[in-house]
This record gives C-alpha cells, structure tokens and sequence, in this order.
C-alpha cells in the first residue's frame, strides 16, 4: 500500500459573516496517496478551494472557523499546529499553485527578488538573509545560488531566456508566463504534495494546454502528488486519476476518474457530466441540472442535492448520507446506494 | 442578410501614441434566423466587435450594414431607434446590471425608455418576460445581488428580450456560470430562438457552446479573421493551424483521447511580437511554414466549398506561389 | 517618462497663469478702501489721490494685471502697502520659516502614522486597529487653533517646558542666516546650543501641525495596506512559507511606501495649508502668519503674492512627488 | 373615490412588501453600523448636537449674554454652578454662548455645503461624462483651485469681502466645491466603465437617463460620505476665519471668536477658550465618526467582513 499523505476526516467549517453564518463544508472526507494525482471538482462556492486550503491551513481564520473533524498530513493532525509548524509545513512539503496568475506575484518587486526569497524560504535561510543581514558575505553568496537554481527552475518550466528574464517585473510578464513563475516557486523545495487550484481557469485554452502539460511533465520528472482543484472535467480526465466530486460542502463521490466518467453513480455526478458540452453533444440534447445550488445559511435538511435531485426519496431529506464504499475503490454518498 | 459587416476596424490610441488594431478589417455576414459564432481569445479583440455593431465603440472605418442601412451614418437619435433591435447580453452577469435597481425597474426601463407601455401593462409585459426566461414574477421586487449567477443572466436575457428584438448579441453569455447552469441558459437561447424567431451572433472562447449553438462561425486572431464557414466545415475540416490548435488544446472528458502528448502552440500571444507584415499567425505557428508566411499577409480566400474561407498560406499554395 | 516630464513642465505656465488670475481677481474685489486703511485716519485727500496712482489703482484692471504679471516676469512682486517693503524679499524670509515647520511636521507626521497604519492593518478590528482609527479620526476633527492654545497653557504656561511663541530665543543672538532654515543654520555653525534653542521653540507648532498628517496618513495607508493584504501574493508568499514578520516588514512595507511616496506632495499642501493657523498662534514669522496679517489690514499686493506663492510651492511640489512616485514604481518606471 | 383608497395599513404593506429587498439591505446596513461602537458615538453626538442647535436657544440660562449684554461686576468667573463654563471678560455666560453658536455654525455649514455639492456635482458630472476639452477645462481649473492649500484662499477672499458671516459663508462656499467636483468626476470615470452602463446604452437610454439613473446613483454613496465628514471641516473653516478675525464679529456668538478672545487672558481665564474649543472637537469628531460608519453601511458590495 502506498503511503497515506493527506487524510481528510468529518471536516467541517463554518464562515462567520455579517449575514449570519454559513456553512461551508460540512463533514468532508478525502484521501490522498502519495503518488496519487487527485482532481477535486465542484461548482462555484462547493468549498473545493478551502477543502484543498485546508492542508496548508491557508483559509483566513477568522472568518472561517472549524468546526469538526480533522486534516492529517503525513499522520498528523495540521488544526493543532503551532504557527512556526504549519509555516514548516507550507514551505517544505507542499506547494501552491493559485487560480489568478495576474495577482499571485507583487508587482513591485522583480521576479528574482520574489523567487530567491521563497527558495532561502524553502531551506529556512530567508530570516538569516535578509533585512539587516542582507549585506553580509554570506547572506550574498546564499543569494547567489538562490538566484542560480531559480533561473535553472524558470528554465524548466519554459521561460524563454530566463537568466534576462528573472530581472523583469511581473508586469512585464504575459499570465501564461506569471503562472509558470508561480509553478516554478511552488515546486522550488520538491514539495510532497503540490495543491493546484484552478491554475488555468483565467488563462486562454491555447495557454491551459501549455500549462496542464507542464504539471504532466513535472509530475513524471520529480514524483509529484497532485490535488487539482476545478470545475473543468475535461482537465481532471486529461490529468488525473482519481476524482472528487463536491457538492454544497461535502464529497458526494470520489473514485478513479475512468469509473467515475464512464458509470457516475451519484445523481449530482451524472447531472454535472451530462451538462459539458462537447462537440459530440447533438443541439437541444444537452441537459443542465435543474435548479441552482443551495444557501449554506440554511442548507436543505438532509442530502443537499435532494431538492434538484430527480431521484429523491422521501429518506433523501432524513440525514446527510455518508459517503460508503459502493464498490471497490469508489464511494459514493448516496441513499440510493446505501443497501 | 440581416447583418453585413464589411471591413469594420478599430484602432485603439495606446499610450505613447502606440495604434493598437484591435478589430482588423473584418467582413463577414449573417443572415436572418441564424446564429453566428464568432470565436476567439483574450485580445482577439471579439468583444470589442461586439460593442462596435450598435455603436457602443465608434468603428475607425468600414460599413455596419443592418437590414440594407449602413449604421455607421446615422445619427445619435437614429441609432437609439436601431438600438430595440439589436440587443448585447453581457459577460459579467454581476457587472452587467445596475446594482441599485429592482428586477422590475431592470427589466421594464427598456419600455419606459422607447415609451412602449407604462403602468399596469408594463408590469404585465415584464412579469410574461420574467416568466419565458425562467424567472418567479414573486422574485421580481428583488435587487440583482440577492440573485445567483445563471438567474441574473436571466434577468440580462428578459431586459434585451423586452423590446423584441431581431438580433441579439450574446457576448460571452455562459462563460462566468457553472457548467449546470450553462446547460440551462444555452437551453433557453436555443427555445428562445425557436419560439422568437431571433438571429443571434455568440461571442465566445469554448469551442463546444459554438458548435452546439451555431450555425456558421468566424474565428479571430489579433483582430482578424483567420478562418470562416459553416459549422461542420470548421470543426470538421479546420483548415487553419490555429483553428487545428484550438481544437486538439480542448481538454476531452474522454481519458482515452490524450491530448497532453500531442504537439500544440507555443508561447501566448501576449508574449509573441507580430511585426504587422506577413502572417499574424505565423510567430505562434506550429506548422511548417513557406517564406511567404513571414513576408506577405494571407487574404481570406474561399476552398473548394466557396463558403469556407481561410487566411493561410499552407491552405491556399497556388496563391502563395509555392507547392505544399 | 521624458514624454511625460514634458507634458508635464508644460502645464505649468498655463497652471501659474490661471492661478495668478485666481489671486488677481479676488484681490481687485476689495470693496473696502485699502488705501484709505494704510494712509490712516489723518490723511488728506491729496496723500491718497497719491497713493492710488502709486499703486496704479486708478488703471484699468486688464492694465493693473498685465503690469503685475509683467513685474512678476522681472522678479518685482510688488511692495507692501501697509510698510512700504518689496514682497518678494520679505516672502523668501518668511518661507523659509514655514518650509522648516512644514518638513519637521510632515517628517513627525510620517514617522508616527506609517507605524500606527502598519499596527492597525495588522491586528484588524482588534484594539490596535480601534484606537488608531480613534487617533486619525480625532487627530482631524480637532480645531488646529484650539489645541495650539491647549498645548501652550500646558506645556509653556503651566508646566513651562517650551517656549510658546516666536522661532528663537530674544535673549541669544540670532544664528546668522545661510539657508534661513533654523535647525540646518546653527547645525552648519556648529552652534549646538542654538540648535537646542531652535529645536525647542519649533516642537509644539510642528507637533500642532503633524496632527493633520498623522490623520490622513494612517487613514489612507491602512486602507492600502488592507486592500494589499486580500491580493494573491500574500497567500503565495505564505504557501512559500515566508515569515509573517519578513512579509509585513519587507513585501508590504515597500507596496505602502510607494502609495505614501504618492500622497507626499498631498500631505505636504495640506501641512502647509495648516501652517496659517498655527503660524498665527505662535507667532512664528512664517508665510501664514504673513499673509493672515495682510488679510487683516487688506495689504493686496501681500495677499497675492504670498497666495501665489504658496501656489507656485504646491504645484512644483506635486510636480516632484509624482515624479518620486514614477521612479520607485516598476509598473510605471518600465512602461 | 374612498374605495379606491385601500386602508393605511394594508398599503404600507403592499409598500414594505414592494420594497422588500431595499429593506433587508438597510437593515443589513444598520446592523453594521450599529456593531461598530464608535460609529454609534458619532451618531449620538450628531443627534445631540443637531437637538442643540435647533433648541439651544430657547433654553440656555442667559440669552441676553448673545445680544450684547455686559455684566462688568461679573466677569472672567471660573465656571460654578450658575455659570458651568465660567464668564467672559464681559461678565457673559460662555456657556450659553457656546451652545448659541452652535445653531449659527449649523446653519452656515448647510449653506457652504449645500453651494459647495451643487456646483462641484455639477461640473463633475458634466466633466466626467462628457470628458475631451470641456473635462480639461474643468479638471484644470479644479486643479488650479486646489492647488491653494487649506484656508490661504478663504482667508483672502473673505478679507477681500470685509469681515462678518456672509463674506466669510461666500468665501468658503466658493472654495469648497473643487473637492466635489474631482470626486464627482473620479467616481463616474469609473463607473462609467461599467457593463451596466454600457447596457444602458445598449438598450438606447439617452444621455441624460445613463447620468442621472445609471451613473449619478452609484456616485451617491461617495458624496454622502464625503459630504458627512465635510460638514464638520467646513464648522471648522468657519471657526477659523472667526478666530482670525475677519469671520463672525462679536457680540454675534462664533467659537472661533470666542477662543480667540480667551486667549488674551491665559492663563488666568483658561475657561473661555478651552470649553468652546472642546466643544467644537466633540462636534467634528461626531461628524467624521459618522462618516467613517456610514462608509460602511452605504456600500452595498460589503456584505462580509
């Protein structure tokens, strides 16, 4: 068996905002292998972002707040980590790729400036290197080879002329480039598990296919676990090969992504399949879900998909389903599936 | 021809002077009850296009001609006649709607604008409205923001419908929903269409909304068309290596069909510098190229079905001067 | 940017023009009769038929304005009705004295705000942020005058800490003039105990006038500074395992100088506008106290050359800000 | 016609029910501003000192003392029970002069606001949507105007006017506006790039509609809390002129005035300046306070905090 790298239990969370307070995610649970490439996908506001945010403990508390269950990585459990912990945890073992490559960078500092810092970040020599002790020999030579292997980092994910490039500004950079920048930075400590969340949402498909083929690239060269967050199927079926599915805050389904694709067994799944158009969908056969996502304020009782769901039962809205093995290596949250 | 555009162009005045062509000589026509995609991607300069045909963007040159009239001569009051016509649905349903007004007010002030009804028969107009593109008339005293997304570009649909409309522009109309809520709203164009009798031009980047909507398509590259024809045609046939491009760069939901092995664009067009001369396409282009690519501009010249037309070198060798 | 530099430079004959018409215009609507006001009750009718001509108040206006401006050209702007001394001389003394308020205060300003808006944004909606929004909110709505009044009882009256009125001790000889800047004049003679003296008799007024500076800085700067914290690159500086602390102190620190850097040629005309009260109450021998005195005795040629002046400070200080601002902002200087 | 009228009741909730969303948002916004304490503050204060200046002067002890009464046995007494802010060098009742003047700065904001947001709106408005020459004209001519720091330009036009209350109102009605005017412009350059104002056009709205329905709406906010906190400067600028000397004369009561003459007797009489003074902070300090919480509640985008 391989090793278990994240290991997500029961976990809720709850956004306090003025409008009262919202249910995010409630009760979500998900595994990750080492070796695994996992895609998470949902609809806007499921809570696939935090979820993933979750292991790095990168969700702004407040307003979020947890409320139940636990987030292990690598056996232990992130909620109760010191601070110094989880900055640990974030530089050397996992890595973020976020979805706006326009803001990821600060536009007033240079390229090399931000990648030399996160890689004296990544081996704990950044304190030690900058502000007063920036103009130490040591400090300057520690920089030098930080600038080194950023260029050689750049290099590898494709940017043209790197060693001229690593001077310029993130303004002076296409979104392309930016998030391969950013690819760069999150990879730069060889990172157990790298967290992508919608990396090529804001990007031209032309663009997302550069993108995805790089991630495909890096995952073969340095054994890269994945967790690929987004609302495009196509993606996860090109990349991964486990699935997810999220629905107003909970896993509904989860398994490998051709068993998933081909036989869909929760509603909601074959709802979301049904509804991507292709070139192969015939005009006027395309079949969307009906209704729109719930209020997490005050979710429907019950199964949350019940109210769009066609196939409810008068049980639906009674409790949460649990998410149970329906066959192996799939399981699926459902009444439909529970005998 | 409901809608003939012929050699529209927009030059942009940048900063330091810089001209920035960002709609290039483009012609193409649409005739009446069709639907017209026009694909492309960021900085293709569609939306701008968009926004030229009822003259939100004064075009540099070239004709708009809507039913016969060419609308680049007629005046401001003119054109407001025009405008019940010819309606935009905008990308950003959160952007598109003014914050501070009812559903109602939203969905009746084309009315009350063109003093088509008032009063208890504009109420009745806009709750039937309400009612064909799937909205509650209970909903109708509600402020955009208490909506979800699919619902307000609902809302944007009823307030372009209002006026009965012949053409409607969709500019992006699905892009910022969710793939459930897609398949709803591409459903209610299609029914739309059918029990209206609307021709629509879609702007869009998804190859897949054109091909399950449209009729015929254009696509743009840096403000100019690169390939043009019927529906089938194109995604049958893509003559033109951007066109081949954006088709294999899809991601497919079918695992089997790997697209990550194959060859496919460099760059962006962000960061690849076309000169002005040659072909626009030809710094990005993956194919193996002529001399002629770099020195002279491809005309959008028709193939064998005349109604295709493509702007390449490698597809047109007799015009080229070379043999493929 | 040399394409803008000239733009800019361009601008401003046009700027300096519409601005002397602005003080021309308010200063030829006097209805009561200045003349009359500075000859003094005894004079005969033939002294001030006199003075009228002198000052050429008996032309035309378009005539009385093409004479100034061409005065202004040859550097002549005029002379005092009231004492009968040219404007320009008096006018570089008394600037002198109100550019050394301004600089201590907006630098007084600077060092107390910048660390209020960093400890507010920090630590949002929790008491630190609380009481700095108390402290920018009060700093502004306090009447300048007022606590100028408050702080002399306190500090010179009562407790007799600092002199409260004047620019140096009457009792020491006076440093000798280089740059007409007190603190830079007696630091350049080497002349420590006038250094004392003159840093003594400038602290109340500059702490008067920083209170403005203060308010606006740690406003603006923690509005900043919140938007820069919701943008992408402090969740990718923190998934990169960067430091709270070396992100505070290195990102953000130099994102919210850039925007201060941009406010300066702002707070520092707002310091300066403050200078009038405060130069009033503590008799410092500054342009406001200049001009406030002409305002009461209706000495037009003073009113509008010190207005004009004042003006003419604004606009090249502006002008130099927004140059800074260019040079320490890479999404400007490279584009 | 009776049966046409339907009852109050029924109609207020027809009404209610028509504005059902508007409501919820007012609500929404009240509750934020009232979580913040502070801005509470400044809504009691200005409700207090609006009750002040609308009242004061039908109930202060000593209203004679604003008239030009003088009671030479009586002067300069610290404050005691009869007279809770002491007397004057005239033997008047500060307080009672203080809570007079409240009503004459109330009044004179008003005016030097109201003038001030007409023109400044106004040449905003037209400068921001029509923009080319006639928004250079403007924006330079706003430039110029604010490019006189703080009171210079007031102080001299209202020593140009002659001294009194209604040159100085006109001189800070004159000077205010450039403020508003950039504001006004700001604002609708950049609700102007809005889609739904482009859909306005779209649907063919005139010129006037997009402006005065589309854009000036969502300017209001910016205005509104602008013009908050302004009023509480302006109170100040008023004082200011007065405490030079060339604002409200006395006897007529003016804070400025008032703490101008205390200053000749510090620091014996320490009374007559200072309770004016604090008077007047209290005041502009509930002005910004509100401002700062209205900001908050009038955004209709801020829903989470």
């Amino acid at each position: 068996m391989r090793e278990l790298l994240v290991d997500i239990k029961a976990l809720s969370l709850e956004m306090v905002t003025l409008d009262g307070v919202a249910r995010v995610l409630n009760g979500v649970n998900l595994t990750i292998h080492r070796g695994d490439l996992v895609g998470l996908v949902g609809e806007t506001g499921c809570g696939k972002s935090v979820t993933a945010m979750s292991i790095p403990q990168l969700v702004p508390q407040p307003p979020a707040r947890y409320s139940g269950g636990e987030v292990r990585f690598l056996g232990e459990n992130v909620l109760e980590k010191s601070a110094e912990e989880l900055r640990r945890l974030r530089s050397r073992h996992i890595g973020v790729v976020f979805q706006d490559p326009m803001t990821g960078l600060n536009p007033v500092f240079s390229v090399e400036q931000q990648m030399v810092d996160a890689l004296l970040s990544k081996q704990d020599l950044l304190a030690a290197t900058t502000l007063g002790r920036r103009w130490l020999p040591s400090s300057r030579m520690q920089r030098r080879h930080a600038q080194e292997r950023a260029i050689a980092l750049l290099r590898r994910v494709g940017i043209p002329e790197a060693e001229k490039r690593i001077h310029a500004y993130p303004h002076e950079f296409s979104g392309g480039m930016r998030q391969r920048v950013l690819i760069a930075m999150a990879i730069a400590g060889r990172p157990d598990l790298l967290i992508a969340d919608e990396p090529t949402t804001a990007l031209d498909v032309s663009v997302q296919a550069q993108i995805l083929r790089l991630i495909a690239e890096l995952v073969r060269e340095i054994d890269l676990t994945v967790l690929l967050i987004t609302h495009n199927m196509g993606l996860v079926a090109q990349l991964c090969n486990r699935i997810a599915v999220m629905y107003a805050g909970s896993v509904v389904e989860s398994g490998p992504v051709r068993r998933i694709l081909r036989e869909p067994q929760h509603p909601y799944t074959r709802g979301l399949l049904q509804a991507i158009v292709t070139e192969k969908t015939g005009r006027g056969t395309l079949q969307g879900v009906p209704g729109s996502v719930p209020s997490l304020y005050e979710p429907p009782p019950g199964c949350r998909f019940a109210p769009r769901c066609q196939e409810a039962r008068p049980q639906c809205t009674a409790a949460l389903p649990r998410l149970r093995q329906s066959a192996p290596d799939h399981q699926v949250a459902c009444v439909l599936y529970e005998e | 021809m409901l809608l003939e555009l012929r050699n529209l162009t927009k030059v942009f005045v940048a900063r330091g002077r810089r001209q920035v062509r960002a709609v290039d000589d483009v012609s193409l026509a649409i005739p009446e009850g069709a639907t017209f995609g026009l694909v492309g991607e960021s900085g293709s300069g569609k939306s701008t296009l968009a926004r030229m045909i009822p003259r939100l963007i004064e075009p540099t040159s070239g004709e708009i001609v809507y039913q016969g009239q060419n609308l680049c001569h007629f005046s401001e009051k003119q054109m407001r006649a025009v405008r019940q016509e010819i309606q935009i649905v905008f990308q950003n349903p959160f952007s598109s709607l003014n914050p501070r007004m009812t559903v109602r007010q939203l969905v009746g002030e084309p009315l009350q604008i063109h003093r088509k009804a008032s009063g208890a028969s504009l109420d009745r107009q806009v709750l039937s409205m309400l009612e064909t593109v799937g909205l509650q008339p209970e909903q109708a005293n509600r402020l955009p923001h208490e909506f979800s997304g699919g619902q307000r570009q609902r809302i944007g649909i009823a307030r372009a419908l209002i006026l009965h409309p012949k053409l409607l522009i969709l500019d992006e109309p699905t892009s910022a929903l969710d793939v459930s809520v897609q398949a709803q709203v591409l459903n209610l164009l299609l029914d739309l269409q059918q029990r209206l009798g609307l021709t629509y031009l879609l702007i869009t980047h998804d190859l897949g909304v054109v091909h399950y909507l449209c009729d015929r398509a254009a696509l743009l590259y840096l403000g100019a068309v690169v390939e043009q024809g019927p529906i089938n045609w194109i995604f049958q046939r893509p003559s033109h290596p951007y066109t081949r491009a954006l088709l294999d760069d899809v991601p497919s939901v079918d695992p089997d069909q790997r697209m990550l092995e194959r060859v496919s664009l460099e760059a962006d067009s962000f960061s690849v510098h076309w000169g002005g001369t040659g072909c626009r396409f030809a710094p990005r282009c993956p194919a193996r190229q002529v001399a002629a690519c770099t020195t002279v501009e491809p005309p959008l010249g028709a193939l064998a079905e005349s109604e295709h037309r493509v702007a390449c070198h490698l597809a047109h060798p007799l015009l080229a001067g070379e043999s493929v | 940017m040399l394409r803008y530099l000239l733009n800019r430079l361009l601008w401003i004959p046009v700027v300096l023009i519409l601005l002397s018409l602005v003080t021309f215009v308010i200063s030829r609507l006097v209805p009561g009769d200045p003349v009359k006001l500075a000859a003094g009750p005894q004079a005969r009718p033939e002294q001030i038929e006199k003075m009228i001509e002198e000052f050429g108040l008996d032309r035309p206006l378009h005539e009385q304005y093409l004479r100034y401006m061409g005065g202004l050209l040859q550097g002549d702007w005029g002379y005092s009705i009231g004492n009968r001394r040219a404007v320009l001389p008096d006018l570089l003394t008394y600037f002198a004295a109100t550019l050394e308020l301004t600089v201590v205060a907006t630098l007084l300003g600077l060092l107390v705000g910048i660390p209020l808006a960093v400890v507010a944004a920090r630590w949002r909606d929790r008491w630190p942020d609380h009481l700095s929004r108390f402290v920018s909110i009060g700093a502004v709505s306090v009447p300048v005058f007022w606590i100028a009044i408050v702080l002399q009882l306190v500090f010179g009256q009562l407790l007799q800490w600092l002199p409260v009125s004047g620019r140096f001790d009457p009792r020491q000889s006076y440093p000798q003039s280089i740059t007409g800047i007190l603190l830079l004049d007696t630091l350049l003679a080497g002349n420590l105990p006038g250094f004392w003296t003159a840093s003594r008799y400038l602290l109340l007024p500059a702490l008067c006038q920083s209170l403005l500076v203060v308010a606006l800085i740690t406003r603006q700067l923690r509005g900043d500074l919140l938007e820069m914290l919701r943008k992408d690159f402090v969740m990718v500086a923190r998934a990169n395992g960067i430091q709270e602390r070396i992100l505070w102190s290195r990102y953000l620190m130099k994102n919210a100088m850039i925007a201060t850097v941009s406010m300066l040629g702002f707070l520092i005309g707002f310091a300066l506008g403050g200078s009038v009260l405060i130069e009033f109450v503590f008799d410092w021998p500054g342009i406001g106290q200049y001009a406030t005195k002409a305002a009461l005795l209706l000495d037009f040629q003073v009113i509008m050359g010190s207005t004009l002046f004042i003006g003419v400070v604004v606009v090249v200080v502006n002008l130099f800000t927004d140059l800074a601002y260019r040079l320490v902002d890479p999404r400007i200087r490279f584009s | 016609m009776a049966s046409s009228v339907s009852p109050p009741s029924s109609r207020l909730a027809r009404w209610r029910e028509d504005h059902a969303s508007q409501l919820s948002d007012l609500r929404r916004g009240l509750f934020r501003f009232a979580r913040n304490r502070l801005s509470l503050l400044g809504l009691w204060i200005v409700v207090v000192m609006l009750g002040v200046a609308v009242t004061g002067s039908t109930w202060v002890p000593f209203p004679g003392d604003t008239l030009g009464d003088v009671h030479m046995d009586n002067r300069l007494q610290p404050p005691n029970a009869t007279h809770w802010f002491g007397t004057d060098d005239a033997g008047r009742d500060v307080f009672t002069r203080v809570i007079v003047a409240t009503r004459t700065s109330f009044q004179v904001g008003l005016i030097i606001l109201g003038v001030a947001i007409s023109i400044g709106v106004t040449l905003g408005a037209v400068a921001g949507y029509v923009g080319g020459t006639p928004n250079q004209i403007i924006m330079r001519l706003t430039d110029v105007m604010l490019t006189f720091p703080g009171i210079f330009l007031p102080m001299a036009l209202a020593a140009a006017l002659g001294r009194g209350m209604v040159p100085a109102m006109l001189a800070l009605s004159v000077t205010w506006w450039p403020g508003y005017c950039r504001l006004v412009e700001a604002q609708m350059l950049k609700v102007r790039e809005e889609d739904f104002v482009a859909g306005a056009r779209a649907i063919g709205a005139s010129q006037r509609r997009v402006i005065f329905r589309h854009i000036l709406p969502n300017t209001l906010t910016a205005i509104v809390v602008k013009a908050s906190m302004d009023f509480g400067f302006a109170v100040l600028a008023l004082a200011s002129l007065g405490f030079i000397g060339i604002g409200i004369q006395p006897p007529e009561p003016d804070w400025g005035s008032m703490i101008a003459l205390g200053r000749r007797f510090m620091p014996g009489a320490w009374w007559i300046s200072t309770f004016p003074g604090l008077f007047m902070f209290v005041m502009v300090l509930g002005f910004n306070l509100l401002g700062d919480g209205l900001r908050d509640l009038l955004d209709p985008n801020a829903t989470v905090k």
